[in-house]
């Protein structure tokens, strides 16, 4: 499997080059990958059928517990061949579709970078893994969805669903290592058997959020949904793939493998079914309420999306009340729900294809001006009639099994049955009404307005993709039991967590019960409604208002915010004030260094200025304080002084006192080094000043006299500081070594000069270098004008 | 004695923050010329005035005789102040180059490059 | 082994000097400066393999017994920054062997590169706090100048805040290296980790350790300290401020994580919660101040300043010592630290490589504002997929570096408990994704606005393309670099989780350093 | 300041303040002395030439360009420290010959220490020049 995945990036890589190669047939030579792989797939069937386990592993990072761990089972089964044999018909529907298109090269690649992730995803049994390849869809479908960068709005819409399902992924990866560390193992497959250890985990609620934050918004669930309708600005083939059939359904991969684990607890049961219930509502609802025919498709996909988890969560309802649970109301939702997927998967694709073939032949998109194209594309119509009748779930369709088993399902209910029936079967009719905007208004209706250029069929593999997909749903929904239920079965008994395969049979006509009646009573309703939709529409005018307060705009105004903080934050740190700068150092400082010396108990200062002969005291050391009082009444010149030399006469007088200092205390190298320094800099200081203005008392009083109370106190503490070290001695120094090996190993008499150039010779190097530095960046700054020719 | 020269590091520690403040280039680099000398100072404080003997040895003789300063931090020291000195004659060029360039003394008028 | 810790320090100096007599003859600079940093690669590859197999190298310069005279120590952290820095030279050498002028070629511009490189490494290898100062000003003086070369006016505004703001931290890391001096009497990184503890006074080491967090923030840029880097980073030429971005405030980083695994660990909780905070918001910040820019390097400044955060955040996480020393929290900080350093490394590499590309985006366009700029997709799609793997290794996207070095980090913090910081750590991560997107749409998809010369067969553009070959080839192998550490993780992050143990257990470190002082060490335990 | 005076003083103090600041640096191992203290006096009589008469007869009397002086300063210590990398001590180890009689000065021992701090020297006397020159020239 790994090879697989392997190969299929590859090819990715390798797609511009083929398409420029191949031309016009690169949608029929790349095709060939998915459907080589489909083949493989379904060799694979009758091993899974039989229980057999299928999976590969190999270290990739112990330390990091990631290793590429690929498990196939029934349900990774399903999704590959969806993923695939989709897959297949898209590619080759897109050689044609974007013909002459700039980047169709790119597009490919990015297309078949996307299937391999998706196909990781549903493969990896590792938790990091599947997580690696979940973020890969993210941003494979940023680039799908931005294909033709050059519109801002495909550019922003790309943005939105990146920023929205990389949310979503980042806390989904803050789940995933947590239930991987409750859980006890990384491996999907080790965690399916720890039971009810997950459940029983004090961490169990935050870690369903979690996981259940990344599933909500990568299959665009109700508060987060606002990124997919968007997302229709990518081309058809991308919408027919990614956010109908593959991409948007891995939430609710991730939500049925980890359901064995962590579902069935009162907390799954209600998030899922509330969030699944509203989202399934609230796209049908909108979706009849759209006027662009991808824009109805993606409502109603959302809403398909709902009744998924809605189906998944109804599936825990024996959580709520143990005792009053039919045995087989769990095995009816893991059926309902599997079938759904299934036949969803058909028929969005054909319609999403069918809606590609119509935009591109009628040049407009829009509802309202479509009209009997019929005659014009019969092929296509064909496959958007069987389309929408498997959507709508007329008899012979493979819809019409997916309808009876929800409904069957949620009628099975022992809590809120009828509730969750109602919920269903509204979300049944506006299905119906959705299917007929779609199929009958544009081709059977009478024209409403002239179409841009007289549509004609579109060529061979635009409308044989679409519909062999409809023909699929027709076949399923005639012969469920030889080709559903191998597949099928393997899936329940996973969903179920069942240790023994369950059986299942299906059966394409179930006769007449109470289902089949709420069923046709559906279609009827949906029917009047589309009849009547003009004063529906009306009627449903509040709730459009509402839809402009709703979460679309909850993630703009989040955005705007943002920027607004950045922009604040940066106006009011990176002030562009020198002052400013260094006055929040000398705070942070302060701040620091201050907390630091509070938690210090006692301050151990040994004050020595005696108390009783200061007299004599002070005359001892007559010079050290004349010198003292040089240096402050030099830092003071230095502050307040008006002219320039002034300062720089301060200046000196500073460095002269704290030459005598040096002479005081036997440093004479010291000394000398320091008066040769100070008379250098001073002598540079009047070569510079020479041409720069006097200085003028620029700031405010106020400000001088907050300067002058921080750098006092930090002057204060460093003189405390000072005080405290000179009092904490430790006695063995390393400079005795130092005095007593000079003439030993140093050979030389002066300690000073024996350290700087011998024993600690690479400070003295270091030292050197950064004054021929110093030299040379003189000489740049002062030499390299821009503009000026250098006489180099 | 300790706590003069602490008052006295202490002083030009201030002093050199103040004028480091101050919006002209010329009492930025004295600023910056104090905060060096204060440096200085306090790790030659710091590490202890314990006697005032210089840490040389007579001739013939193969250690000082008695107690002799501590010859580790002069050498750290003198080492700082040739640094101090090269970064300061290069920020004296640097702003020489800037009022040059830029025709304004005013550091508070300098903000092209952040904002 | 004294050549392989000596080589890193004494070959750029080498190497320096014979450019300085060259500085008339450009072509033998380039020649000469190539074949040194090819040297100092060697040399650091060959050091690092030596680490890895026989644990921590110490070596005493002079030949002077441990605490006395300068220790050169390599561990693995050591190593494995100095082996980065060489990789980044030797990358910029190439790179502005065609986007350098000759101006600043004939005023010293490879001298100073490689005298910052000794800088760099000097910093890594030394096992003195006062050495390490030396070295600090070295690195920071050639800075200052490779900041001003070429005196434009943007430089040498930005040149002024950052030479005030860098001087004061010096002065007070001068001051803290004194009053250390001072209190234990020694200079030695390890001894001074035998004798703080023995002076007992763990107040007095916790104001020491703040003055230390103040002087290496402000060079590595942590939160309140970082101004000077949006400032000064985006005015000299791209070369100078991709050497920038990697090493000057990787140098402080690494000095806090050696002082703070080293030597203050007496005093875990407050120091190292304190470090924690900081690093929460260095990200925000950082993140925050880059989703308003709209100039390509100005973005690309404060995402250093953001990741910076993630940086120290490893080191912050220790504070879990303090309240259970459980074997657990053990592997878990093992694991932080390991990931910090991995983090280190992925940083580096691709924070060059994304500043190589703005200049190559530069030369072409003639402007970094991203208004101007746009339709390099369509014009150079080559380049389009090399900005793709710095950026979205930076965003962190699997499976390149910058996703595993997260992904460590957050692992580290979930297994310590320490919600808060992994919940900012993964939102400031989608921050970074947008900003990367908003530059990616800005430069790359949003069509060439009109008069840009991008399409225009001018002579100008043309000769702007000529020199554009030999600049991309830096950039394709720093590509390869981030794909190679982001596929070949286990073993990479084997190396790395070891760097994190010897951080852990500084008796390692100690031993190393001075052989006789552990036996008095453990007499004394 | 182009006084007679100062000129023909000049003349005549340069080639004791040279002989001085070089007596300076020699003594430095075993007196207060040094390559720096040599060095910054070493580079003061070359300014006095700049302050005397004009940085062009200052960069003649110097006769080699103050660039090349700091790269051979650099190259005199990393040589010196060098040498012990050649033999197999560690970096900058440090080597002294045996003491053999100077007709004028009575014993003397030479060093690669003293090597070094004629490195250290010529490197101080190339910088302080080359800042001094460059300024005056401004």
């Amino acid at each position: 499997m790994m090879l697989l995945i392997l190969a299929v990036f590859l090819v990715a890589m390798a797609s511009p080059a083929v398409e420029r190669l191949t031309g016009r047939w690169a949608g029929i030579v790349l095709a060939l990958v998915p459907l080589s792989l489909f083949g493989w797939f379904a060799t694979q069937i009758a091993a899974i059928q039989s229980g057999a386990k299928v999976s590969q592993s190999l270290a990739w990072a112990p330390a990091l517990d990631v290793n590429l761990s690929f498990h196939l089972d029934g349900l990774s089964l399903l999704f590959a061949l969806l993923i695939t044999g989709i897959g297949t018909l898209v590619v080759f529907y897109a050689g044609t579709y974007l013909r002459g298109h700039a980047f169709r090269g790119r597009f490919f690649a990015w297309l078949l970078t996307f299937m391999a992730a998706m196909l990781g995803l549903v493969l990896a049994d590792n938790l990091i893994v599947m997580f690696l390849f979940w973020e890969l869809t993210s941003i494979s479908s940023y680039f799908l969805i931005g294909t033709d960068h050059q519109r801002e709005a495909a550019r922003r819409a790309a943005l939105q669903a990146l920023l929205v399902t990389g949310l979503g992924g980042l806390a989904m990866l803050a789940g995933l290592l947590l239930m991987g560390a409750a859980g006890g193992s990384f491996e999907m497959s080790q965690l399916l058997l720890s039971g009810d250890r997950l459940r029983e985990h004090a961490l169990y609620l935050p870690i369903l959020l979690l996981i259940l934050a990344g599933c909500f918004t990568k299959s665009a669930q109700w508060p987060f949904h606002f990124w997919l309708p968007n997302a229709m600005e990518a081309p058809t083939p991308v919408s027919a793939y990614l956010h109908s059939s593959t991409m948007v359904k891995a939430g609710i991969y991730l939500m049925a493998r980890v359901s064995p684990v962590m579902g069935g607890t009162q907390w799954w049961f209600g998030v899922l079914t509330v969030v699944g219930g509203v989202t399934m509502l609230a796209g049908a609802v909108m979706a009849i309420r759209q006027s662009y025919l991808k824009r109805i498709l993606a409502y109603s996909t959302i809403s398909a999306l709902g009744v998924m988890t809605f189906l998944l969560g109804i599936g825990a309802a024996g959580a709520w009340s143990p005792e009053s649970v039919e045995p087989e109301m769990a095995l009816y939702a893991a059926q309902a729900f599997t079938i759904f997927l299934l036949a969803h998967a058909l028929y969005k694709a054909t319609l999403f294809l069918v809606a590609g073939n119509v935009a591109a032949q009628a040049g407009t998109a829009d509802v309202g001006h479509l009209g009997a194209l019929a005659r014009a594309m019969p092929l296509t119509a064909l496959a958007a009639v069987l389309g929408a009748l498997s959507m709508a779930g007329f008899p012979p369709l493979f819809g019409f099994l997916s309808k009876e088993l929800l409904l069957e399902a949620t009628m099975k209910q022992p809590v809120l049955g009828e509730v969750l029936t109602a919920a269903a079967m509204l979300a049944g009719t506006l299905f119906v009404v959705v299917s007929a905007l779609i199929a009958w208004g544009p081709f059977f209706g009478r024209t409403a307005a002239a179409t841009a250029q007289p549509a004609r069929e579109t060529p061979l593999p635009m409308w044989i993709s679409p519909l062999l997909l409809g023909a699929a749903g027709l076949v399923f929904g005639i012969l469920p039991q030889r080709i559903g239920e191998p597949l099928v079965g393997p899936i329940v008994t996973g969903l179920l967590g069942a240790s023994e395969p369950v059986a299942v049979h299906l059966v394409a006509w179930p006769g007449f019960n109470f289902a089949l009646l709420l069923g046709l009573g559906a279609i009827a309703a949906g029917l009047a409604i589309y009849a009547c939709r003009t004063r529906v529409l009306r009627l449903s005018e509040p709730l459009a208002r509402l839809e402009r307060w709703g979460p679309g705009s909850w993630y703009d105004r989040a955005l705007a915010g943002l920027i607004a903080i950045g922009q604040m934050q940066t106006r009011l740190l990176q002030s562009g004030y020198l002052r400013n700068y260094l006055l929040i150092v000398l705070i942070t400082a302060l701040g620091l260094i201050g907390t630091a010396i509070l938690r210090l108990e006692s301050l151990p200062i040994a004050w020595d200025w005696p108390a009783a002969d200061r007299l004599r005291w002070s005359y001892e050391h007559l010079y050290l304080l004349l010198t003292a009082c040089l240096i402050l009444m030099g830092a003071a010149g230095a502050v307040h002084s008006r002219s320039r030399i002034a300062a720089v006469a301060s200046l000196g007088a500073v460095g002269y006192g704290v030459a005598l200092i040096y002479v005081f205390y036997g440093a004479p190298d010291l000394a000398l080094t320091q008066i040769l320094v100070e008379t250098l800099t001073v002598l540079l200081f009047m070569l510079v000043f020479y041409r720069l203005p006097g200085t003028k008392q620029r700031s405010s009083p106020a400000l001088r006299l907050r300067d002058t109370i921080l750098c006092g106190t930090f002057g204060l503490l460093m003189s405390v500081l000072v005080l405290v070290a000179v009092n904490i001695q430790l006695q063995d120094k390393i400079s005795d070594f130092f005095i007593a090996q000079s003439v030993g190993l140093g050979q030389g008499r002066n300690i000073v000069n024996v350290i700087l150039v011998d024993f600690r010779a690479l400070d003295t190097l270091g030292e050197i270098v950064v004054l021929s530095v110093a030299a040379l960046g003189v000489l740049a700054l002062l030499k390299l004008r821009p503009g000026r020719e250098v006489s180099a | 004695m300790e706590v003069v020269l602490a008052v006295v590091i202490g002083s030009l520690y201030g002093a050199g923050l103040y004028l480091l403040m101050r919006r002209s280039l010329i009492k930025l680099v004295i600023g910056l010329a104090l905060l060096s000398q204060a440096a200085n100072l306090l790790i030659f404080t710091a590490a202890g005035l314990r006697s005032s003997q210089a840490p040389l040895i007579p001739k013939g003789a193969a250690a000082p005789l008695g107690e002799v300063a501590d010859p580790l931090p002069q050498a750290l020291i003198l080492t700082a102040i040739v640094i101090g000195f090269g970064v300061i004659a290069f920020t004296l060029a640097l702003f020489h180059t800037a009022y040059m360039r830029l025709g304004i003394d005013d550091v508070d008028q300098m903000q092209a490059t952040d904002t | 082994m004294n050549w392989l810790l000596a080589l890193p320090i004494l070959l750029p100096l080498l190497v320096a000097c014979v450019t300085t007599m060259l500085l008339r003859r450009r072509s033998a600079q380039r020649v000469v400066s190539l074949v040194g940093m090819v040297g100092q690669l060697a040399a650091a590859i060959a050091l690092l393999v030596t680490v890895y197999q026989q644990g921590i190298v110490a070596v005493q310069a002079g030949g002077y017994a441990a605490p006395f005279g300068i220790t050169l120590v390599a561990d693995l952290l050591a190593a494995i920054m100095v082996l980065l820095a060489a990789m980044k030279g030797t990358a910029v050498v190439i790179y502005s062997g065609a986007s350098i002028d000759r101006e600043r070629e004939a005023f010293g511009y490879h001298p100073l590169l490689h005298i910052l490189m000794m800088g760099v490494c000097g910093a890594f290898l030394t096992g003195d706090i006062f050495n390490l100062y030396v070295f600090f000003e070295v690195l920071l003086m050639s800075s200052f100048v490779l900041l001003t070369l070429g005196g434009e006016r943007g430089q040498v505004e930005g040149a002024i805040k950052y030479v005030t703001l860098n001087l004061l931290s010096s002065a007070i890391f001068l001051a803290g290296a004194g009053l250390l001096y001072g209190v234990t009497g020694t200079l030695n990184m390890a001894d001074l980790a035998v004798k703080l503890p023995a002076a007992d006074q763990p107040a007095l080491a916790t104001i020491l350790s703040m003055m230390f967090l103040v002087a290496f923030g402000i060079k590595a840029a942590i939160f309140p300290l970082f101004f000077w880097l949006p400032a000064s980073y985006h005015t000299p030429p791209a070369a100078v401020s991709a050497i920038f971005a990697g090493l000057l405030t990787k140098v402080g980083v690494y000095a806090i994580i050696r002082v703070f695994t080293l030597i203050f660990v007496h005093d875990i909780g407050f120091t190292h919660n304190l470090i924690l905070a900081l690093s929460a918001l260095t990200m925000v910040t950082g993140v925050l101040g880059a989703a308003v820019q709209n100039e390509f390097r100005r973005i690309l400044s404060f995402h250093i300043v953001s990741q910076i955060g993630y940086m120290i955040m490893g080191l912050g996480m220790m504070a879990t010592l303090a309240q259970s020393d459980s074997e657990a929290t053990r592997a878990a900080v093992g694991l932080g630290l390991g990931a910090t350093v991995f983090y280190i490394a992925h940083h580096i590499v691709v924070k060059t490589n994304l500043f190589l590309i703005s200049g190559v985006v530069e030369r072409l366009q003639g402007t970094g504002r991203l208004q101007a700029l746009g339709g390099f997709y369509r014009a150079w799609p080559g380049l389009s997929l090399l900005f793709l793997v710095p950026a979205m290794s930076l965003a962190g996207l699997p499976p390149l570096s910058g996703f595993w070095a997260k992904f460590a980090l957050v692992k580290a913090g979930l297994q310590m408990e320490q919600y808060a910081i992994v919940a900012v750590a993964l939102v400031v991560g989608l921050l970074t994704l947008f900003s990367m997107t908003k530059i990616w749409a800005a430069v790359f998809w949003s069509p060439a606005p009109p008069q840009s010369p991008m399409d225009a067969d001018s002579a100008e553009y043309r000769r702007a393309q000529q020199g554009v070959g030999m600049m991309l080839a830096p950039i394709v192998a720093l590509a390869c670099v981030t794909i190679a550490l982001g596929l070949a993780i286990g073993p990479i992050f084997e190396v790395a989780m070891q760097a994190g143990e010897q951080l852990m257990t500084p008796q390692l470190y100690i031993d190393a350093v001075s052989p006789q002082s552990a036996e008095s060490h453990q007499g004394a335990e | 300041m182009k006084s007679i005076i100062l000129r023909s003083a000049t003349r005549y103090l340069f080639p004791i303040i040279a002989l001085f600041s070089i007596f300076l640096m020699l003594r430095g191992h075993d007196e207060p002395g040094g390559g720096f203290i040599g060095g910054l006096l070493g580079a003061t009589c070359f300014a006095l030439y700049a302050l005397a008469y004009d940085v062009a007869t200052a960069r003649r009397m110097l006769r080699v360009e103050e660039h090349q002086l700091i790269g051979i300063g650099l190259l005199f210590a990393a040589v010196a420290g060098a040498l012990g990398l050649v033999v197999g001590d560690p970096f900058l180890s440090t080597y002294w010959t045996s003491e053999f009689p100077v007709p004028a000065l009575g014993q003397v021992k030479l060093g690669t220490p003293l090597l070094f701090d004629s490195g250290v020297y010529l490197t101080v006397v190339g910088v302080v020049l080359m800042i001094i020159f460059a300024l005056a020239e401004e």
